[in-house]
């Protein structure tokens, strides 16, 4: 039962912590640009905001649009609670491993094309059809690396494969080096960061999340909006955890766990600063030249995956 | 075994056996329809004579029906049957033109010895001082076929059919002595009745194609045109 | 006694066609009769094939009738009793669907409806026959049986010339198959000793002859699952039959057609060598991948959904590939789990395709339109439809909580096992066709979200589409019941598996591993510390945020209630349907990318004076270009060299008979 | 043997009473009554040899055994029920003026005298009289074919006579050499043609001879046959004849002439020693097989189309009686029966079609389900079953035949399962079209007859879904006396 409390705390945690991340991205972003920029925590502020914000409803919506959103969150948190973030050893592990994972994302990102199609509108269209092409390519790649990396643990539970890679002593193994140069290439298309979307503008010849979302408001947009952030923030920590398995706690012990909490939420900071880094030093691609990308973290996958077969099987 | 050891009953039907075949011959190289008609009544003349010499050296007297019924069907009642029909449908005349004429004797010359090469085996079996004849009637036979190809009149198709049922009747004959009686019979009618039906069709083609030229009988194929 | 019920069963299905002749003057009592006759036999087909599965018995019965020294011989284990179930389960469904479907043709009378429903019978009959039947020559009859009797239900609506070339490409093609499938029982047989299931299963063949005989069936059965390249037929028959038809020729004959391939492979050849496995493992995954790719081109409802059984017979094969490398190699745990999945998956795509097809229908009977570009909006016209086709959409899209994850969940699970063989080829090419998987899921989605969203969201694009309403009664009755059961099996994931789990037990000697740590909250196929899924939990989990979500934003929702506006137009006026993106813009970024998949031709006619500029697209099948119709020039061209024979010349004629005299003298002599 | 004394007299004066009467109204109807009865006596003949074992008259000339009293069953029936249909085809022909008094006389007597001559070709014991019988059923049939005196039909009947009359004289010299080598191990003159004595000597024949013999036998009879290169007749004979015709010729008459081939076959194996007959059957058989499917592609006249498809099919039972072996002969005798059952109901309802569309080109008979159920209904139920699908009774014998032949040799089965799909096309992409889509304008109702159709393809389903066991019993008999040894 303890687990299970646990289980909810951590991800209480993570969802509270999600838009954290994104305005400490932002900030960083700023600072780096010579910006005068908004707080860390400006993002609670606008989901405050829109939370009073009155709803307002095309009215050639149908309930697709209405569902859409809880169902998005819905998905996302549970997404969270699946995580091993900070123990190892909780119930919720297995209740989804890192297949399920994926299939939790897609069931989202499905609803919100859905949602974007709903309206009628040319933005929606537009919106989900970049979405669903590009995650039909960053999908495969991605769940490639799962492969390598449950093939190297022999275990698709995230939890179990966290826990290995943190008992196992320090390997330099190609495989997981391209897996994870891939998945954090993938990450950065998934989340919808520079070069593949822009969060932050609403040029509708470029944008892709944000054309989908286009006619949401109020309570509807808070809850897409937090869920995106709480995607980032779950790619976020599986990187950190997967490839600093370091700090997260093994056991179920009240002490290692707050220890580990403090070392994700330091973990993430860095990757934070790293993502701000890179999104200010590039610019974002043309929509046709994304797939070139994606095929690159296709290629660093199946890279991993053959070193592992070719390299590390015995 | 020699020719020289052979008594001269046998002499005559060798002989005979010999100009059979000399006259399918001259049928392929007939031109002219009623010539070709004569030249088979020949055949048959030669034929009976045959089959009587062969009853006699046998001793198989039932072969002397056999040779009168050839000497009523392909002597007398064919022949005659067809000179009336090239008469009533005034084709006497018509010359027959074959391809290479020469080339086509040469390939008989080969047909000939090819007969002689397959009825091998059958000869060293035969008990009958005969035996060699197997091989004429053979070609003869083929010749029929030949005639048939090489010719485009009906008529002249006709005429190769009854040579090749005399190559036929020739190899019962030398071969076995003819064959039972019934079944001699039953040959005999089929023969006449078919010589009826092509005097019928001769009619027909006549009246609805025009021409007796078989080569004008082309409609039914599955090439396209 | 599960036999006995399965004999009844077949009983009623012929009975139903009976009926369809003896009152084929009283259309409307004839149609009732005969599909609650239909209803009956599913029923009992679902019962005892369920009796025969739980308690995995074999039973046995020897008809007096076929051949005076080959008997027809019936039998009915857990395998045959699965997809009996199966069968007997979409047979129900199509029952309820059909009476009210097949409405317009009782009354236009323009084709008579006895004709539908006499066939239909036979067909089901015929499929019900293939999983009992235990000997070559009544299983090569009640198979020829599905396939005719399913052609004229392709052809039904005849008048059509698509319905025409279809219908006779179809059969065309189960003739090929069904010569095939007769050539591998042959090879037994000459091994064996008679043509009965036993005697087969006992024959002994040296590993060529096995894998010939692998081959024949493969290519054989692989004609009528239709997998890639063997599929051409598929996308043409589905789409033209009527929907009930089509849920049930994608729905459930492709299954029959992968039960006979089990039942030859496993059962009758067994010895199963890895190679096999490679060809099935590659062939399914290519066949995942260009089913998908296709569908996603394809504007045609039924057509799309019929390029989607094409992967999903492909996600299937993949199951059955792995599972016969992994039993070849000495690992029969692991190919436990992948045959579980790919039965799974059979059952699963059953569901939710035969729930599409009955969605497509009911769209099309309202709509009487085949081009999702003149769809839209019908989720306000038709919500229970709207609803069920989305479960539809998101179970064959494999995402969780729904059936379909679950079967794609293991396939995945059996795939991931690779390193077990210990490098090799076997370990390289088993994780690149999982990744193909992955991109086929990827796609999937992408299809459905195209789908769902271009037919059922936004605007509606045509006149008959606003005046479309909600289907009958019946029609939404076995909609429901299918959407229903696709997240009953969604859930019940433990629970499938267990009772699947003895068909790997009996052909392979041992089941999963897993199955016995898995309690009804969580599946673990292989162990439970490799990996587990807990669909009720995950539905829990879920219910659980919505809920959370709900109420904590509920009490703002009191506070400012939701404004109703019309949506922002840019400023360019009112929003026109023709904005909207349609099939083929949806579809656009993913035609660029993959452009090599297909054979694409675009054109763009200028403007003119009096019409606006023209763009037209045809996305077609290379393998159809490639394969089938050079085949079918071929052909043509060495019928018209060999028509020379009948050239109708007689002397020509007599000539052959001349040479062929001679030649055969030469040849003697 | 009274009863086939009676079957033959009645044929006999059938042929007699048609050339006087011929042209009444009513005549149809006694032909009809005259056929009920040679198949009557037919049945009995049946059940006695069934009971009692092969008859031999007492003049030796008759001899009935389980091989062919099963086929002068089935000549008796398929002509029969063809007169059924012949009754109102011909009416209706006469209606349109393509025949006369003068020619339904013709017709009447010749269908008679083309029946006699099977039933005399079947029971004869005689290899002469064989010879004599089948090249009269030529004569017979040859009037028939032309009998419309057009340009084609009249082409068509000179090619029959001339190609058939040519093919049939190799049989003669064929059956002289038979006679001829018997001459040397048969006792008494005379005797060396009679089945009886010869089967019994056959080990003893001389193998040089008979294997010269049988060469001239199968390319006589396998002219007849219909073999592929001596078929070019067939296809002629049989689309511009009455179709009445049509249907029995490919009922009866090739399997007449088939029938004598495997006769002579089974008198030239055990003198030959080897398998050298068989396998110029096979060669044959597979020649035809494979080049009458492709032709089917390339048929613009229904019924040309359908005596293709009887190419095929006695390439696929002389394949089967070459090959050998008890399954293969079974199947090849059953597949005598139900080809000869389904392609005269095919002939019949072609029949109908032809009319009801007004002519024979298969681009204009369109929509025939929709214009003439019945007609389009049997017509492509026909072509199922004729393409062998079960649960019609060709699959079944098909099926035993390629068992059969991949126990034997293997990769003939290959070339044998493409040219069964290359057929099928063939077949359907143009049978499809005649009965489905819409019926053209100018269609007309006539009043067809299809209860021949119905009967015989009840028939051939009856045979599919299970062999009674006395026709199993019977095959089987058959069997072990072409092979020496049966299935059962």
């Amino acid at each position: 039962m303890t687990g299970w409390i646990l289980a909810l705390v951590q991800t209480l945690f993570v969802v509270l912590f999600a838009p954290f991340l994104v305005g400490w991205v932002k900030w960083v972003k700023c600072k780096l640009q010579n910006r005068q920029g908004p707080a860390p925590w400006q993002p609670y502020r606008d989901l405050l905001r829109l939370s009073r914000k009155q709803v307002v409803l095309a009215n050639t919506a149908s309930p697709i649009f209405r569902a859409a959103p809880y169902v998005v969150f819905g998905v996302t948190v549970l997404a969270a609670s699946v995580l091993p973030t900070i123990s190892t050893q909780l119930p919720t592990s297995s209740l989804a491993d890192v297949i399920v994972l994926v299939g939790f994302f897609a069931l989202a990102r499905f609803f919100l094309a859905l949602a974007g199609m709903d309206v009628g509108t040319a933005f929606g269209g537009m919106g989900s059809s970049r979405e669903v092409t590009i995650s039909s390519l960053a999908e495969p790649a991605m769940l490639m690396t799962f492969f390598t990396l449950s093939m190297y643990v022999s275990s698709t539970n995230l939890s179990s494969a966290v826990a290995f890679l943190s008992a196992a002593h320090f390997t330099l193994a190609p495989s997981l080096i391209f897996s994870f140069m891939a998945l954090i290439l993938v990450a950065v298309a998934e989340t919808g960061r520079i070069p593949i979307d822009n969060p932050a503008t609403h040029l509708e010849l470029t944008m892709i999340h944000e054309a989908m979302i286009l006619e949401y408001s109020g309570r509807h947009l808070l809850l897409i909006e937090w869920a995106s952030m709480l995607k980032l923030t779950l790619y976020s920590i599986l990187i950190v955890n997967l490839i600093v398995p370091w700090g997260v706690s093994l056991t179920l012990d009240p002490h290692d766990m707050a220890f580990a909490a403090l070392t994700v939420l330091g973990k993430v900071m860095v990757l934070g600063l790293l993502l701000a880094i890179a999104e200010t030093v590039q610019a974002k691609m043309r929509l046709f030249r994304a797939p070139q990308y994606l095929g690159v973290a296709f290629i660093l996958a199946l890279l991993g995956m053959m070193s592992h077969i070719i390299l590390e099987v015995q | 075994m020699l020719i020289t050891a052979l008594s001269l009953p046998e002499q005559v039907a060798l002989t005979l056996s010999a100009l059979i075949l000399l006259s399918s011959f001259l049928m392929l190289a007939q031109t002219r329809i009623d010539s070709l008609i004569n030249t088979f009544a020949l055949q048959g003349v030669l034929l009976f004579f045959a089959t009587v010499i062969i009853a006699f050296i046998s001793g198989k007297y039932d072969l002397l029906i056999s040779a009168f019924l050839t000497l009523a069907l392909k002597v007398i009642f064919i022949p005659g049957q067809l000179r009336r029909l090239v008469v009533r449908l005034d084709i006497r005349r018509e010359i027959e033109v074959i391809g290479k004429p020469s080339l086509i004797m040469l390939f008989a010359g080969g047909l000939v010895l090819f007969s002689y090469y397959v009825a091998l085996p059958i000869r060293e079996l035969s008990l009958l001082t005969t035996r060699n004849t197997i091989a004429i009637s053979l070609a003869v036979v083929l010749i029929g076929m030949l005639i048939i190809i090489s010719r485009r009149k009906a008529v002249a198709q006709v005429v190769g059919f009854m040579s090749m049922e005399n190559g036929l009747f020739f190899a019962a004959v030398v071969s076995t002595f003819g064959m039972p009686m019934v079944v001699e019979l039953g040959i005999a009618f089929d023969v006449l009745v078919a010589v009826f039906l092509f005097g019928v069709f001769f009619f027909q083609i006549r009246t609805e194609i025009g021409s007796l030229d078989t080569d004008r009988m082309n409609r039914l194929t599955e090439v396209e045109k | 006694m599960s036999l006995t019920v399965a004999q009844l069963a077949v009983l009623a299905t012929l009975l139903s066609s009976l009926v369809a002749l003896v009152l084929a003057k009283q259309p409307r009592l004839m149609v009732r009769l005969s599909f609650l006759l239909l209803g009956a036999s599913g029923v009992a087909a679902v019962w005892s094939g369920v009796t025969a599965l739980l308690s995995n018995q074999i039973d046995e019965v020897v008809l007096p009738i076929g051949l005076p020294w080959l008997h027809v011989i019936l039998h009915l284990d857990a395998l045959s009793g699965f997809f009996l179930a199966v069968v007997g389960l979409i047979t129900i469904a199509a029952s309820f669907y059909g009476p009210t479907y097949i409405r317009r043709h009782v009354e236009d009378g323009l084709h008579p409806v006895a004709t539908l429903t006499f066939f239909t019978g036979l067909f089901v009959s015929g499929m019900y026959l293939v999983l009992l039947s235990a000997d070559a020559f009544s299983f090569m009859i009640a198979w020829e049986l599905m396939s005719v009797a399913s052609y004229f239900l392709v052809a039904y609506q005849h008048d059509r010339a698509e319905n025409r070339s279809a219908a006779f490409v179809y059969l065309l093609m189960a003739v090929v198959g069904g010569a095939f499938i007769l050539l591998g029982y042959g090879v037994l047989a000459g091994f064996g000793d008679g043509f009965s299931f036993a005697a087969m299963a006992d024959a002994k063949l040296n590993s060529t002859w096995a894998t010939i005989a692998f081959l024949l069936a493969f290519v054989g059965f692989g004609l009528k699952a239709g997998v890639v390249p063997l599929h051409v037929w598929l996308p043409q028959a589905h789409p033209v039959a009527p929907s009930h038809i089509s849920a049930m020729m994608s729905g459930v004959m492709l299954k029959v057609a992968v039960y006979g391939f089990i039942r030859f492979v496993y059962d009758l050849l067994g010895g199963i060598q890895w190679q096999w496995g490679v060809l099935v493992l590659l062939v399914g995954a290519f066949s995942a991948l260009m089913g998908v790719l296709y569908a996603l081109m394809q504007h045609d409802l039924k057509r799309l959904l019929a390029y989607h059984s094409v992967e999903n017979l492909g996600i299937i094969y993949i199951g059955l590939g792995l599972s016969m490398i992994f039993a070849a190699t000495g690992h029969p745990a692991i190919a436990a789990v992948a045959l579980v999945a790919a039965l799974y998956h059979c059952l699963n795509h059953a569901l939710f395709k035969s729930l599409l097809f009955f969605g497509a229908g009911a769209v099309l009977e309202q709509s009487r339109q085949h081009d999702m570009d003149q769809m839209g909006g019908l989720i306000k016209k038709m919500p229970v439809t709207a609803a069920c086709f989305l479960v539809g959409c998101v179970s064959i899209c494999a995402l969780p909580p729904f059936n379909g994850f679950v079967s794609e969940w293991l396939t995945f699970q059996a795939a991931l096992q690779a390193t077990a063989l210990h490098g090799g080829i076997l370990g390289a090419v088993i994780p690149i066709t999982a990744a193909m998987l992955a991109l086929t899921g990827a796609l999937a989605i992408a299809c459905f979200v195209k789908v769902y969203g271009v037919v059922f969201l936004g605007l509606p694009r045509s006149k008959q589409i606003e005046e479309a309403r909600e289907v009958p009664f019946g029609m939404q009755v076995s909609q429901v019941v299918l959407a229903v059961l696709c997240l009953g099996f969604g859930l019940m994931s433990t629970w499938t598996a267990t009772a699947l789990n003895v068909i790997p037990q009996k052909f392979l000697g041992e089941g999963m591993a897993g199955i016995e740590s898995s309690t009804w909250l969580w599946l673990a196929p292989i162990s439970e510390k490799t990996a587990s899924y807990g669909a009720p939990a995950v539905l829990i989990g879920l219910l659980l945020s919505w809920t959370v979500a709900y109420l904590l934003l509920h009490p703002l929702r009191r506070s400012n209630r939701t404004r109703i506006s019309i949506p922002w137009d840019c400023g360019f006026g009112p929003l026109s349907p023709r904005m909207q993106y349609t099939t083929s813009s949806f579809a656009m970024p993913i035609r660029r990318v993959f452009s090599f998949a297909w054979h694409v031709s675009e054109r763009v006619k200028p403007a003119q004076p009096d019409r606006g500029p023209h763009y037209s697209l045809q996305v077609n099948d290379w393998i159809w270009l490639k394969c089938y119709l050079p085949v079918a020039t071929i052909i043509h061209k060495t019928a018209e060299r060999t028509a020379r024979i009948q050239g109708g010349n007689l002397r020509v004629y007599l000539c052959y008979s001349f040479f062929t005299l001679l030649f055969l003298l030469w040849v003697v002599v | 043997m009274t009863a086939l004394a009676c079957a033959l007299l009645s044929s006999a004066f059938g042929v007699l009473l048609m050339s006087v009467i011929g042209h009444w109204r009513s005549a149809s109807r006694i032909n009809l009554g005259i056929n009920v009865v040679t198949f009557g006596a037919a049945l009995f003949l049946a059940v006695g040899v069934f009971e009692h074992g092969p008859i031999l008259s007492d003049n030796k000339l008759f001899y009935v055994d389980a091989f062919n009293v099963y086929l002068i069953l089935l000549n008796a029936f398929v002509g029969m029920t063809t007169s059924i249909f012949s009754g109102p085809y011909m009416a209706h022909e006469r209606e349109l003026g393509r025949v006369g008094n003068k020619r339904m006389r013709l017709y009447h007597s010749m269908f008679q005298c083309f029946l006699l001559t099977m039933l005399i070709a079947l029971s004869t014991n005689n290899l002469g009289i064989l010879w004599v019988a089948i090249e009269a059923a030529t004569l017979a049939t040859v009037l028939l074919v032309s009998l419309y005196r057009t340009h084609e039909s009249i082409e068509a009947g000179w090619k029959y006579f001339i190609i058939c009359g040519v093919g049939i004289s190799q049989a003669l010299f064929g059956t002289i050499l038979v006679y001829f080598a018997a001459a040397k191990t048969v006792p008494g003159h005379g005797d060396g043609l009679l089945w009886t004595v010869l089967q019994a000597n056959a080990a003893h024949m001389d193998a040089g001879v008979l294997a010269l013999a049988f060469v001239f036998l199968l390319v006589g009879y396998g002219t007849k046959v219909g073999l592929v290169p001596l078929h070019n007749w067939l296809p002629d004979a049989h689309s511009e004849g009455p179709t009445p015709m049509s249907a029995i010729l490919s009922g009866l008459l090739l399997n007449v002439a088939l029938y004598a081939l495997v006769r002579l076959k089974m008198l030239v194996d055990p003198a030959l020693g080897n398998h050298l007959a068989g396998s110029l059957m096979m060669g044959f058989a597979l020649l035809s097989f494979v080049v009458a499917g492709i032709l089917l592609h390339r048929q613009y006249d229904v019924k040309r189309m359908f005596s293709y498809s009887s190419i095929e099919h006695m390439g696929l039972m002389t394949f089967a009686f070459g090959m050998g072996g008890p399954l293969a002969t079974f199947g090849g005798l059953l597949h005598m029966i139900v080809h000869s059952l389904t392609k005269s109901a095919i002939f019949v309802t072609v029949g109908h079609a032809s009319h009801v569309a007004g002519t024979q080109v298969i681009g204009k008979i369109r929509g025939l389900i929709r214009s003439n159920p019945p007609v389009g209904w049997g017509l492509l139920i026909g072509t199922c079953a004729i393409a062998g699908f079960p649960p019609f009774g060709v699959f079944t014998s098909e099926f035993l035949l390629f068992t059969a032949t991949i126990k034997a040799y293997p990769w003939f089965v290959l070339p044998l399962l493409m040219g069964l799909a290359v057929a099928f096309a063939g077949l359907f992409r143009n049978v499809q079209p005649m009965v489905f889509g819409e019926p053209p304008e100018g269609q007309h109702k006539v009043d067809a007859n299809m209860w021949p159709v119905v009967i015989h393809l009840a028939l051939v389903l009856l045979l599919g879904i299970s062999i009674p066991t006395f026709l199993a019993q019977w095959l089987n008999q058959a069997t072990i006396m072409i092979v020496g040894q049966g299935v059962l």
